[in-house]
């Protein structure tokens, strides 16, 4: 990356969109700017230019932002399709507990199991194993109090698997009190 | 912040009380759904198919919010004792079938059964006329406000999952065929250790059977491998060693060939590997 | 499969890109036609016309034919990038062997390779090869014993990788004994 690559913003907006492509987790505005040796503000305009295009084309494939990144996915509406050719069938669903389990600690982290049996009102223990072992959530250290128990909280592949871009993404957990009683 | 247990104390004689006394009655028959056949995954579509679909519930307050709910009571103002006695009843029915009552369950039984007896108890008569007096349901009902909060995330971060599984990365490409590996958490750091450590235990109560490899053994080796590939790696030699008694043969082995056999160490970084390698013997 | 799926041509274009996109290998006209349930000729009309999209956009991917079938690939002429993409990424990727290694060493730490080999029960070399590049492992000066061996522990970068603030952070087997049962 020795002289400057003098391109036009066309060119960008396609390597931009070959190097989203091979990457195998979404791709980062930093990554993209230090790789090609550009600035933020040309990256997103590519960026947001490539977007545009998808958009307006109504393809197969959807350019997305999660877990702070952005990838080339395909569109929901071929699912199905995608799972004839792929002989897959969809993933095994989260139990309840778990769901639960991850609930408190997508808000709460870094939590302890304590403070999750607080608030669930029951041991969760099986779901937190099933939850580090699905990587969707990470331990964060000791918390400094009795016991120095284990903190938790949610991992980039809980980004990933839930579609979200950030955890500010998740609606606030006082928007749900309006949907209590 | 609402409490969640009593003391120990406390906590295990009002669990035995509350199994003592649980009135013996006719099964009640609106729980007539299959719990041995309905599993714990969600698979319906809104909230309240989804509470019927569940074989047992996510916990005590879960429970508790279903059966709020069936009686279509209002939650800042729980019937109580008919609560507790629904809930009484869904516990002996679980062991009926048994299903594994979990001890959170029981601990619920007992606050219920002490919130009831709390509310049967006539008022303080000295007590001052606008003394503000607790009602022994709050801390209930602030959990479960609290609890519902996080039933409803949870609801919400299914929705997200089930749309995420309709979303599709690219298939396989040549560059990840240069990066087929996985990447790490601490936690898997921990479980890997632990096979590793689990995996070494068994190796040595099997190591203990085996019998030690002689110097003699060890010197046909290693010759026979110089011969083969006219060079080796000490380090890797060295590495190949089950214990540590292994390891000093081999190191003895090595003495021995380069004094006997035309054989040089050679060392081409100070600090690095240590080669073994066969020489043509010399003209003469 | 059971009715025949009413798709227009452009929908057919659609869902052909997806499954060209999430196929391992180059998919040909043959299993598109099946899966889809479509005839040869409008799986070839569709990605003729895709063929002919990709190449009007002049975006950084190409629709190729290759070994009897179809693929979504990179433009050739990206190829500097893309290497240069590439090698950026996290190097928090293991094999289960330097993963393992790894995390013999964190554990055990300051450790020598023959410790690392005994309670492996196999050769470590490569991998701590690795491990050193990643610069996840550093050399921790010699053990005093026969042959002063090298000993081995982890490095700065490692706590970086794996979020942790310092060593203590490292969770211990009693962290989640709770969770084992």
């Amino acid at each position: 990356m020795a002289e400057q690559p003098a391109r036009s913003p066309a060119e960008l907006v396609a390597v931009v969109e070959a190097i989203i492509f091979v990457g195998d987790e979404p791709v980062t505005v930093k990554l993209l700017a230090d790789v090609l040796d550009e600035d933020r503000q040309s990256i997103e305009a590519a960026i947001e230019q490539l977007s545009a295009e998808y958009e307006s084309r109504e393809g197969g494939l959807q350019l997305r932002e999660v877990a702070g990144g952005w990838q080339i996915a395909t569109r929901t509406e071929f699912h199905e399709e995608i799972r004839d050719f792929l002989k897959t069938r969809p993933s095994a669903k989260l139990s309840l507990a778990s769901l639960e389990t991850l609930a408190v600690i997508a808000y709460k982290q870094p939590v302890t199991v304590p403070e999750i049996l607080e608030i669930r009102g029951v041991q969760s223990a099986s779901a937190i194993k099933t939850l580090l072992e699905k990587r969707l959530i990470v331990t964060k250290g000791h918390k400094e109090t009795v016991g120095r128990p284990m903190l938790y909280g949610t991992s980039k592949e809980f980004l990933l698997q839930f579609g979200l871009k950030d955890l500010t993404e998740l609606p606030s957990i006082e928007d749900f009190e309006d949907l209590v009683q | 912040m609402p409490r969640v247990y009593f003391d120990c104390l406390a906590s295990s004689r009002l669990s035995v009380f509350a199994l003592e006394f649980l009135p013996v009655q006719p099964q009640p028959e609106k729980y007539n759904f299959d719990f041995k056949k309905e599993t714990a995954e969600i698979v319906a579509e809104s909230r309240d198919e989804l509470n019927l679909k569940l074989g047992e519930f996510a916990g005590p307050l879960d429970l508790l919010l279903y059966l709020i709910r069936q009686e279509q009571a209002d939650i800042f103002d729980i019937p109580i004792a008919r609560i507790t006695d629904e809930y009484l009843n869904y516990i002996r029915l679980m062991k009926s079938l048994d299903i594994a009552v979990a001890a959170d369950f029981l601990v619920m039984a007992a606050q219920l059964i002490e919130i009831k007896s709390k509310m049967l108890l006539p008022r303080d008569p000295l007590a001052e006329e606008d003394e503000e007096i607790e009602d022994p349901r709050q801390e209930l009902i602030d959990r479960l406000l609290e609890y519902e909060k996080f039933k409803s995330a949870a609801q919400m971060l299914y929705e997200k999952s089930t749309v995420e599984q309709a979303v599709f990365a690219r298939g396989k490409i040549e560059s990840d065929d240069a990066n087929a590996e996985i990447s790490a958490s601490v936690f898997d750091l921990l479980s890997v250790f632990q096979k590793v450590a689990a995996r070494h235990k068994e190796e040595v109560k099997l190591e203990i059977q085996r019998e030690e490899i002689s110097l003699a053994e060890m010197i046909r080796n290693l010759k026979k491998r110089i011969f083969e590939d006219a060079e080796l790696s000490l380090l890797a030699f060295f590495e190949e060693m089950h214990s540590h008694r292994e390891l000093v043969t081999a190191f003895i082995a090595v003495l021995e060939i380069v004094r006997t056999e035309d054989v040089k160490l050679i060392q081409k970084k100070t600090f690095g590997d240590i080669l073994l390698k066969r020489v043509e013997p010399a003209h003469s």
